[in-house]
């Protein structure tokens, strides 16, 4: 998973982002990850130009309910591919989560963090302790670093990845 | 001497005595528009003038890719339904199911009428030959300077005289003989001209039948084609002729041609038109067993009642074997059709009954193939990349031809199939 | 009138669909954006690498098929000089016209000018000359359409007779 | 300790005794994909398996075609063509191409998932299966990869709430107006990771296509799955398309009476208006009186929610106490679900009527749901449909779309203007 401390500008957004604002069925012919990025929040209003400026680091920040609506795993790869290290909301919608989790994609579950940033804070997220930290108001709040299986699929980077590494082990 | 059927009616439309090479100016009875109406609406609005010459010489009919399948798509009917708001049009079929392809919606709502001149701003609308209009193609920019003006220059076209005779075998039918015509004289065999069709076999011909014939003129290269107005025309439109400026206009006996070409029916075959140009023909018996990934029936060429009729019977009690799409050229088609139970046959047989419209036929709709796909099509081109992918291969042929390929997954003889 | 330019050479009945694909006919609204599509599968390299006052030198029926105007508007976009060819499918001749295009029929010119060669056109005097030095008539452009092309295309053209100017 | 339906499937497809909260590996009775995300998981599984792989049951291995159907884009032609070729390469004979309809529904209608059976598929409406007491759920490719591998996926054992629905629907109410009112008192996360079981009379005499109705929308309240315990016609309805031993899983399933439910909720339909989904979200509910007279200028009824053969019939009575006749400036729009509707449809006389009244009748497929198929919306029109989400901009930038039932919609098609189907009907 590489380097366990991220630092970024956090991207706010609000509860039930679907995954039609995340990534638009318009492109779900898409097949190749890495053509998602671009299309990455394009129809969430005021954040229109968010593929094109957002930086490599950068940290999508969420309220309830992040990702619900299509199972689509291109919502994932667009932040993922995008050089999004991790996704913090309040809560997460079920598939979405999965995904996440099916792709060694971080996503902490945050109580309180849309209320503690605003756009363009710099935030500091530690993966292994779960402590996210808003470096210009100093505030800190505790993510939810994911649990048992779920740790155990993203230490391996992934779902796929997992069951190379326990093939035959069932 | 005698003129010829163009001579006729440009002739009539000016008021003065023409022939060919001459240069004229008319003012066309019906202009018709598609989805193309919106980018058409913008350039006569940098043209300047507010309103439409005679919005009532104005129809225009939705049919390129409805319901609108994207964003862009559904903008740019919102322009349409606008322009006709604005400018009072009153001959307007929106998405809806009074509506269909577009020429065929001309000819069963009674536009397309004897003698009459009209355009369209796409290349099919020589279909109204059939009816015994002059009717013929133009681009956006003609059309646009047409809504402004009212008027349009024509050269008088020389003309083409096919004389048919004879009855068609058991499988064939008027596609194969225009395939075969067009085989025979080339995509430009007719450049610039009025086709006329002559002789018994025409008179014996469904309307429809007649439609296919001229919708494939220009195919041919040709200006404008058309068919006699017998009783069958006159008593089609009795009840339904949009226009009363209309009437039955013919060639002179003595008329003078530039090219006369005969044909007897007893001689077609079965045929196709191979990838990549319309004129690539070859009877079915040399192109049997070609593999296929798709069959396609339908638009302004063969979308019509006898042409699903056709198909049904080949079809009827058994199922396709490669994915058939079927999509009738009107509502009014496809409303009869199910009365007489065809599409119930139709989708028994496993095809997809698309709402009408123009679908795959030009890589708009439903039904574009992928790379290195196969498909055996009622349309009426097959040009490389026309369905939408420039790595996929299109066959024209006949609905017989076609539904007798869709059950055997590669092309196939109707002959073998019809018992 | 003159135009002057590299030579892009054609095969016959080059289609509408060539020229312009189907696909990108209500997606692809703005003009200047046509260009990009030019011919792209019949020879990608087209709209690419044609220069301003280049020239289409084509066999027969040039722009067979559809009625869609974008076939010409593709090639004005891309500034393209002139179309050469053996014969003209009657409604992209109009078309071309309509747009401004100057399309020229020329049998002789066609079936000896080369891809690559550099040639001018001088509409006044009714010539092709190539780079070789060699020369090619044709027959003068239709009053009533040297108008339209000289006007800019049909729009500009019916505004000066509307007196819209 | 009792358990509930969702814990007796997972407990016997994992071979464990589950508890909620517990993760465990599941058999996969069918995992399924369809032409949007299955390229994906073709293209996926080859990459993973270097090209050398095969499935590990072609029987258990099902491809939809329903996202375009018939596809209007190169690219989906192109993926709907990877998906044929994978599925001949590997021997996967359930193939319902894009003459079959909508998948989950084409699926049920086939017998190929049955009361039971654990299913995945690329759709996250795949849990609308819980109606006929399947547990299936909308997944991404990398699960579907994995099934394909293993045959085994992992899963949370969800808590489960209870619903018992009582009392009678008023003439013009029906179950989409139940599940409309559902999703707003529940809200968009009301359900999170939960399933839910449904109960009570209303339940037990719904038919098949409400029950799917009533399950298609959990997902908009972020639960994981609705079940619905099948009984009477349903069941037999179901026997006929799966096979006697649908009995034996309906009986294993039943829910323990000591069964331990997270909640208890009771609603009684009696009361119940016609409602909306106002936009831009599912849980924007509001009453059809709320919002009466908004002009429309698109109906749609079809979808995975309200695509069934009941559903259009509900909308050709509401067209029929019209005089079968709609409001020419209003575009309206029918999309049977699957091939068999349509042709149920067919003989019944609905579609000649339909025609007639000028009403769009399209082969089967998900049409506008997915805005990449028939109907999208202009900016600034509004549109009504029976689909299962109403989000900013799904079928057209700048436009809006109220969701309702299908008498509702076809009440609104009739006047052009957002109509209480009760004012039609008397």
């Amino acid at each position: 998973m590489g380097s366990s401390i991220i630092k970024g500008r956090a991207w706010v957004f609000g509860d039930d982002v679907d995954t039609d604002l995340i990534y638009h069925n318009k492109y779900l012919a898409v097949t190749d990850p890495a053509e998602m990025p671009q299309y990455a929040f394009e129809y969430y209003p005021g954040k229109e130009n968010f593929a094109r400026e957002v930086q490599n680091g950068d940290v999508v920040v969420a309220g309830t309910n992040f990702g619900c609506g299509s199972s689509r795993e291109h919502a994932v790869y667009c932040l993922k591919e995008g050089g999004i290290p991790v996704v913090l909301a309040e809560s997460f919608s079920r598939i979405y989560y999965r995904n996440a989790v099916n792709n060694g994609y971080p996503v902490l579950v945050a109580p309180g963090i849309s209320s503690k940033f605003k756009d363009g804070d710099e935030i500091e997220v530690n993966l292994d302790t779960g402590e996210i930290t808003n470096l210009k108001s100093g505030e800190k709040i505790h993510g939810d670093a994911v649990t048992d299986l779920e740790k155990e699929i993203m230490a391996h980077g992934g779902l796929l990845q997992y069951i190379k590494a326990h093939a035959g082990k069932e | 001497m005698g003129k010829t059927f163009a001579e006729k009616v440009l002739g009539k439309a000016t008021g003065n005595e023409v022939s060919a090479g001459q240069i004229v100016t008319v003012e066309p009875h019906f202009c018709m528009s598609h989805d193309n109406a919106a980018p058409i609406s913008k350039i006569f609005r940098d043209i300047g003038v507010n309103k439409v010459w005679d919005s009532s010489k104005l129809v225009f009919i939705l049919d390129h890719a409805i319901p609108a399948p994207t964003d862009k798509h559904a903008q740019n009917h919102k322009v349409i339904r606008e322009f006709v708001k604005d400018q009072g049009i009153e001959h307007f079929y929106d998405i809806m199911s009074n509506g269909g392809v577009c020429h065929q919606v001309m000819c069963e709502k009674g536009y397309a009428l004897p003698g009459l001149v009209m355009v369209g701003s796409d290349s099919h609308t020589c279909t109204y030959g059939a009816f015994g209009a002059f009717s013929t193609g133009i681009g956006r920019t003609e059309m646009a300077a047409t809504w402004a003006t009212g008027k349009i220059w024509f050269k008088v076209p020389d003309s083409m005289k096919i004389s048919v005779n004879g009855t068609f075998s058991r499988g064939v039918s008027a596609k194969d003989l225009i395939l075969r015509i067009m085989g025979d004289i080339q995509s430009d065999g007719a450049d610039y001209m009025s086709v006329e069709f002559h002789g018994k076999a025409i008179a014996d011909m469904s309307l429809g039948s007649r439609m296919t014939l001229c919708n494939l003129g220009i195919e041919m290269g040709a200006k404008n084609a058309v068919c006699p107005p017998d009783d069958k025309v006159l008593n089609f439109i009795k009840d339904k002729a949009k226009s009363d400026k209309w009437e039955s206009i013919w060639a002179d006996e003595d008329a003078c041609y530039e090219k006369a070409l005969e044909y007897d029916l007893a001689n077609i075959e079965p045929g196709v038109a191979k990838p990549h140009t319309v004129d690539n023909y070859s009877p079915v018996t040399e192109v049997k067993g070609t593999s296929i990934d798709q069959a396609f029936i339908g638009t302004c060429t063969n979308g019509r009642l006898q042409d699903l009729e056709e198909a049904a019977k080949v079809l009827s009690g058994k199922r396709v074997a490669v994915r058939t799409i079927v999509i009738p050229a009107s509502w009014e088609i496809y409303r009869k059709a199910m009365s007489k139970g065809v599409i119930d046959i139709l989708l028994d047989a496993g095809c997809v009954l698309a709402n009408p419209g123009c679908g795959p036929c030009m890589g708009n709709h439903e039904g574009i193939l992928a790379p290195g796909e196969t498909c055996i099509s009622t349309a009426n081109r097959n040009f490389k990349g026309r369905m939408g992918n420039k790595e996929s291969f299109i066959y024209l042929a006949s609905p017989a031809t076609v539904a007798a390929s869709a059950l055997k997954g590669e092309i196939a003889d109707p002959r073998e199939v019809l018992v | 009138m003159k135009v002057k330019g590299k030579v892009w050479k054609y095969g016959d009945d080059v289609n509408t669909d060539v020229i312009f694909p189907g696909k990108y006919t209500y997606t692809v609204l703005d003009p200047a954006e046509m260009g990009k599509y030019a011919l792209e599968d019949l020879d990608p390299e087209f709209a690419r690498k044609a220069q301003p006052g280049d020239v289409i030198v084509a066999g027969k029926n040039w722009g067979c098929g559809s009625s869609r105007e974008q076939a010409a508007t593709c090639l004005t976009s891309l500034k393209v000089g002139a179309v050469v060819a053996k014969s003209f499918a009657r409604i992209f001749y109009r078309n071309a016209i309509n747009q401004g295009l100057p399309v020229i029929q020329s049998p002789a010119a066609v079936d000896s000018i080369e891809a690559g060669e550099q040639i001018e056109i001088d509409f006044e005097n009714g010539l092709i000359r190539t780079d070789q030095g060699k020369e090619f008539a044709f027959a003068p452009i239709p009053e009533y359409v040297r108008g339209i092309l000289q006007d800019g295309g049909l729009v500009e053209h019916i505004r000066k007779s509307l007196g819209l100017e | 300790m009792g358990k509930t339906t969702i814990e007796k499937i997972i407990s016997r497809a994992s071979g464990k005794d589950v508890k909620p909260g517990d993760r465990v590996w599941c058999d996969i009775d069918i995992s399924s994909a369809r032409d949007f995300a299955g390229p994906n998981c073709c293209l996926q599984f080859e990459e993973v398996t270097e090209g050398r792989g095969k499935v590990w049951d072609p029987d258990k291995i099902a491809f939809t075609f329903d996202l375009q159907a018939p596809s209007h884009t190169e690219k989906v032609s192109n993926n709907q063509k990877i998906i044929r070729e994978f599925a001949k390469q590997q021997g996967i004979e359930k193939v319902f191409d894009i003459n079959w309809g909508i998948g989950q529904h084409v699926m049920l209608e086939n017998g190929v998932v049955k009361p039971g059976h654990v299913v995945l598929g690329t759709d996250s409406h795949m849990n609308l299966l819980g109606g006929a007491g399947i547990f299936a759920t909308g997944v991404g490719n990398t699960d579907i990869v994995a099934s394909w591998i293993l045959g085994k996926l992992w899963f949370r054992v969800p808590e489960t709430d209870r619903i018992t629905v009582t009392g009678e629907f008023q003439t013009g109410v029906c179950m989409r107006d139940f599940l409309t009112f559902l999703v707003g008192n529940l809200k968009a996360d009301g359900l999170l990771y939960k399933a839910a079981e449904f109960y009570g009379p209303v339940i037990e005499r719904s038919s098949l296509a409400e029950r799917i109705t009533l399950c298609s929308m959990i997902t908009e309240m972020s639960g994981k799955i609705g079940l619905i315990q099948p009984n009477g016609e349903v069941l037999q309805w179901l026997v006929e398309r799966g096979g006697e031993d649908v009995r034996e899983s309906v009986e294993f399933m039943k829910a323990d009476k000591d069964a331990i439910y997270c909640e208890d909720l009771h609603f009684d339909v009696s009361d119940l208006e016609p409602l909306v989904s106002a936009p831009h979200a599912p849980d924007n509910v509001k009453k059809v009186s709320e919002v009466a007279g908004t002009k429309l200028d698109q109906v749609h009824i079809g979808s995975c929610t309200n695509g069934r053969f009941e559903d259009i019939t509900a909308a050709f009575n509401v067209l029929k106490a019209a005089d079968f006749k709609i409001n020419p400036m209003t575009r309206c729009i029918i999309t049977p679900a699957t091939r068999e509707v349509m042709s149920q449809c067919a003989k019944a006389g609905y579609i000649e009527k339909f025609i007639d009244a000028g009403i769009v009748f399209t082969n089967p497929t998900c049409s506008l749901c997915t805005a990449q198929h028939y109907g999208a919306l202009p900016s600034d029109d509004v549109g009504m449909s029976t689909t299962n989400r109403n989000f900013l901009g799904k079928v057209g930038k700048g436009s809006s779309t109220f969701l309702a039932s299908p008498m509702t919609a076809m009440a609104s098609a009739v006047r052009g203007m957002i109509t209480d189907p009760r004012d039609i009907l008397g």
